[in-house]
């Protein structure tokens, strides 16, 4: 495992955090699916600039998506359904992790259709000496129980959490899908069966419709709704989330600057990840980074750390 | 291909930016964008830009939000008094994100990211070269012609659109040492009909006339609405000719990482249009399976 | 009940369309608490030109809502946490019913904290003769159950849905809560229990935050977030409640103009209802039914009501 | 209320339409957006717009989303040679809507809903009118220092701000046949330190010097930021004068049907600032509770 050893900043803010167990040179890391295997960034972004990067959510086997169209423009936001095209667990370690240079904080993203593939996925994965830790996708529609998400059910969800824990002991995230009446509940089970962290939230299910056409404008139908538009939603979740649980949070949805990442920070969450943002400015996240440590200089915090929770919020 | 073939070994690393405005101008149904672009490293032809909807109001927009791809018209190199190097973007205003780049005015600056994706290949030799543009489709065979031509290529232009005033681009065509054939659908200028027929009729003779290496070097590169692409495919297919293709699917981003712009392939699975694409030869993509 | 008779459309387009048993003059409604109690939108709308409105939503004694800061703006949406602020059932019923014009279609909207309070507001505006139909609103955070709303859990809405049909015979709609995990779900306990027809969705649960003063930007600390921002999951939640109940759905949530709304009736909602948008542009509803009658002449519709549900949504 | 109160009643019907941009220029750190309004039908000062975020584009802007409040600084009429009534905003840019109304650009359009709310009663007769502006809210003050000097009203004009150049609309002050009073925090313009400090000074000297219906009739006119209101309301009821104030909530529609924009009143319960104001007497604001 890669971590990160020297405080840094500019500023002389202490941007260090650590995240369930994983040590991170700053708070922003880059969500699963919005940033390839990390070389695509190369040309934009030193990528040891920012705390790190989530890959591809990864099946046992390399595994097509749907047909396109996968995804359309929504006001502030864009949906997608891609479906996990990935390359495979295999063709992820020996061929996209070695492209990476060093020091370059990986975090792997597990995906399957029953918990044991989950594990046998994150414990291939987290023994490689360059996964810092193993986020799993717990927003896939579970085919044995009619459609729902594992992380739509909280009996699905512990049975999953529970048997990945078995798995590995390495640092485990926990994704969880905002598609659910109490995400505060979900937070709970992941605490209980003993995942290091859980990242907040992915992309909420919604649906566009091409009126010329008369058709979805997705070939999919539905599709995940990302970007601005739901940044409110987002920081409304890890909020729930951290009144619930002591389990540190990774906050996602909608982020395009330091601002919206600092209210992440406020709300309870250790780090967040950038995500659509990255498609519009693939330089994003470490300005964001660095805009985190100006803001915590500004506001007197020594640490960036010392930002989660900060929020006062008394009533009135 | 052949070993002077420009593919994507020679792609320059794209370049995250913001393109000053010098000009945008109508052009027919079309305008003319030209920007400053600080740092490009110049484009191969058929390479693309993922252009910020709209010049920056001093404020984010976040409505709409994607960038949108737009092949390099012209790739206009420092032009002389320049202190940085320029490009030409030719389009129409279909929606909301074109609504707001026709509204960049000079001076103003636009995000930018490019130059994206795998270019046309340019091979030299006595071989033909007909290149059929529709639509918006013309604005990606400008650099193609001239990169042909300075390969010492006979080259073919055939350009199609609904009328006179879609042929855009059409002026700056004319003035390249070039054959030029237009045809619009309601025979406002040029030949009377669609693209394809004069298409159909040239390859055919080409074919018939030529012999050898120069047989065997004729190519089509085709782009525009997917239905002219696919019957391009399908003459050139007939007559044992290579025919490459540009496709335009929708994109979020412009270099691999968001896979949205999967396009079906005949042997199964996907390619990355923005990636493996957008020029592909039209025997790998799967015709049917394109929205 | 006041309804409209004869089929309108400049355009030769039938426009009506009957919603839960009330007949409208054309399918745009205004929604509740957007629109006031009609009469704030004379000077910019003829308000014999829309379907009909949802009034604020009604409680039984007149309400004060949350201290301020009760709004703020997010990327393409807002967030209100007003808290039901009306004048109560009785001056609607004596003071703001009979300021509106004749020909006006009003729909009461009411809200409670529990089933009994719900029926008798209902029994009380529905024998009203201007009432057209009740919505009942039920996105309420139920006390007794634990902050979770009414329109959250199958059981507690099953109790308020057969608790309020008890109560009235007039056209019975409900409104359901988007923050839920299977929407088709309630939508089911809604027909199953009587209700003439359903309205989807009511704002979603939201929170924004000042950095700079490090608080939530609500005194509520979360709010309801509407606006175009939404549209994609309201649009979503339209479609699972249509694939899975008979009863008409009344479409809401983003829609900013005749496209948007027509998207929602082609994912099988009967009419709309336009919100935040009145904000905006206070004669937007009336332009959009216009939009939505040139729409189907343009496709070739005879009646706007034949829109309902017509997606053609086979994959591939 | 006197009888000559123009109060709720002679409001006109507000309107929705689309403003003509004229001008859009600086005034020392704020902007004046003249703008030509087809049917516009006068403003009773204190009265305010809803102003939608910079100038339409083309195509709908979903982000920012909601309108900006913006008070009627000068209510212009027809100027000789228009057609249309315009009138003026004094503004600052402070935020994504306001830096998008400054790009508005002269012969664009920008959606606009008023006049909305209740303004400032207008009375005449013998007492001094003191008028306190304190950065934006000088925008509110012009036209009621107009009307109160149409009504026969001594009136002297107090506006207060952190440096010269935040003295917004100054000049237009100037012009008037009223007597004037700046404070400048850092001293650049006036006398230094905070309005407050000559207001206090001025109207203990008006109570004391004045007598029967002159001094009975002496108003405080108050339009800043909430602490100087605050601190004017509280000279003002020390020596038993009237204070008028306009609060300047977050809104989303201007007209009363959102419940956004509720102020807590003195009495218990709320008030709507967009319809029972933006104009209140001091006394019926629960200050402590305005966020
Ligand atoms: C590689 C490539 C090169 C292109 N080059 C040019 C060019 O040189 N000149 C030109 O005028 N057009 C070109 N296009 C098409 C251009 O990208 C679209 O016309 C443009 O995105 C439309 O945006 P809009 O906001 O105006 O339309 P809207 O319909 O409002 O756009 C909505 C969404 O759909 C996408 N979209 C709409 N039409 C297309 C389309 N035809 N192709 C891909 N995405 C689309 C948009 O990017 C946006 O995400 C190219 C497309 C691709 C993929
Ligand atoms: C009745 C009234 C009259 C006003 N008259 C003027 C005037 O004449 N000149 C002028 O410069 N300003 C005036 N203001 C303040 C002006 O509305 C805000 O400065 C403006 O809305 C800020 O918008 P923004 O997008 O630049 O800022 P942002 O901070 O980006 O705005 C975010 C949101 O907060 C709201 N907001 C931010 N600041 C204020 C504020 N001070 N008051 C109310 N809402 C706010 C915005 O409307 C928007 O919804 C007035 C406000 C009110 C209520
Ligand atoms: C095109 C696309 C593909 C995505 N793929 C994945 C994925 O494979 N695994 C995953 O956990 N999340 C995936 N996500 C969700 C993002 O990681 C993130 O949770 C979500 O987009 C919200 O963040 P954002 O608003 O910043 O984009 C994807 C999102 C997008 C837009
Ligand atoms: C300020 C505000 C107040 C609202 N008050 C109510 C209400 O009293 N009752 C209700 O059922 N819905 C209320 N709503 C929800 C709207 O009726 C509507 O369901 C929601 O805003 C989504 O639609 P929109 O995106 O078009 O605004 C309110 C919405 C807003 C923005
Ligand atoms: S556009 Fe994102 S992968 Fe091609
Ligand atoms: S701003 Fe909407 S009620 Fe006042």
């Amino acid at each position: 495992m890669s971590g990160a050893e020297t405080p840094g900043g500019a500023a002389g803010v202490d941007e260090r955090v650590v995240l369930a167990g994983i040590p991170l040179r700053n708070a922003v890391l880059t969500a699963s699916g919005t940033f390839g295997y990390g070389t695509e960034f190369a040309p934009f972004l030193d990528l040891t600039q920012i705390g790190g990067f989530v890959a591809k959510s990864l099946t046992l086997e390399p595994r097509f998506g749907n047909p396109p169209p996968r995804i359309a423009e929504t006001p502030a936001g864009m949906l997608n359904a891609i479906s996990i095209e990935n390359v495979g667990v295999r063709a992820f370690l020996e061929e996209k992790l070695p492209a990476l240079p060093e020091g370059v904080v990986v975090i792997a993203s597990a995906f399957g259709t029953a918990p044991e593939v989950y594990a046998e996925l994150v414990a291939r994965v987290s023994a490689h000496p360059r996964i810092a830790g193993v986020e799993i996708n717990a927003s896939c529609p579970h085919v044995k129980a009619g459609g729902i998400e594992f992380g739509q059910d909280p009996k699905l969800l512990a049975e999953l959490v529970r048997t990945v824990r078995a798995a590995t002991q390495g640092p485990l995230l926990v994704k969880l899908s905002p598609n659910v009446t109490r995400i505060a509940d979900m937070a709970r089970v992941c605490e209980a069966e003993g995942a290091d962290g859980i990242t907040l939230i992915n992309a909420v299910q919604a649906m566009e419709v091409d009126v010329e056409r008369r058709r979805p404008v997705l070939s999919n139908i539905l599709g995940g709704l990302s970007g601005p538009a739901i940044r409110p939603i987002a920081l409304r979740m890890v909020w729930q989330a951290a009144q619930a649980v002591k389990i540190p949070i990774c906050g996602v949805g909608g982020i395009t600057d330091a601002s919206d990442a600092v209210k992440f920070l406020l709300c309870g969450a250790t780090a967040v990840q950038v995500g659509t943002t990255n498609y519009l400015d693939p330089g994003a996240a470490a300005a964001i980074a660095r805009g985190i440590a100006d803001y915590a200089q500004r506001h007197g915090f020594a640490r960036v750390a010392d930002l989660t929770g900060a929020l006062d919020a008394r009533r009135g | 291909m052949s070993a002077t073939t420009t593919g994507i070994e020679s792609r320059s690393a794209p370049l995250r930016t913001r393109a000053r405005v010098i000009s945008n101008e109508p052009d027919g149904r079309g305008r003319t964008l030209r920007l400053a672009v600080p740092g490009w490293p110049g484009a191969i032809p058929g390479q693309f830009l993922m252009l910020g909807p709209g010049a920056e109001a001093g404020v984010a927009r976040r409505d709409p939000l994607l960038p949108r791809p737009m092949a390099v018209y012209r790739d206009l190199g420092v032009v002389s008094g320049a202190a940085e190097p320029s490009i030409e973007v030719l389009y129409r205003v279909v929606g909301r994100g074109t609504t707001l780049i026709s509204e960049a005015q000079p001076g103003q600056s636009i995000p930018l990211v490019g130059p994206l994706g795998r270019g046309f290949p340019v091979a030299p030799g006595p071989g033909l070269a007909l290149l059929v543009g529709g639509g918006t489709g013309i604005a990606s065979l400008y650099e193609l012609a001239r990169a042909l031509l300075r390969a010492g290529r006979p080259v073919l232009v055939l350009l199609g659109a609904r009328s006179q005033d879609d042929l855009i681009g059409r002026r700056d065509f004319e003035a390249l040492d070039l054959e030029l054939v237009c045809a619009t659908e309601d025979g406002s200028h040029g030949v009377a009909g669609r693209v394809t027929e004069p298409l159909a009729e040239r390859l055919r003779r080409a074919v018939g006339e030529a012999s050898g290496a120069s047989r065997a070097g004729i190519e089509v590169f085709a782009v525009g609405p997917t239905p002219m692409m696919r019957a391009c495919a399908g003459i050139a297919a007939e007559l044992g000719v290579r025919c490459l293709v540009s496709l335009e699917n929708p994109m979020a981003c412009g270099f691999g990482v968001c896979l949205g712009c999967a396009a079906p392939r005949a042997e199964g699975g996907f390619s990355l249009v923005c990636r493996a694409g957008p020029v592909f030869d039209a025997r790998e993509i799967a015709w049917e399976g394109l929205p």
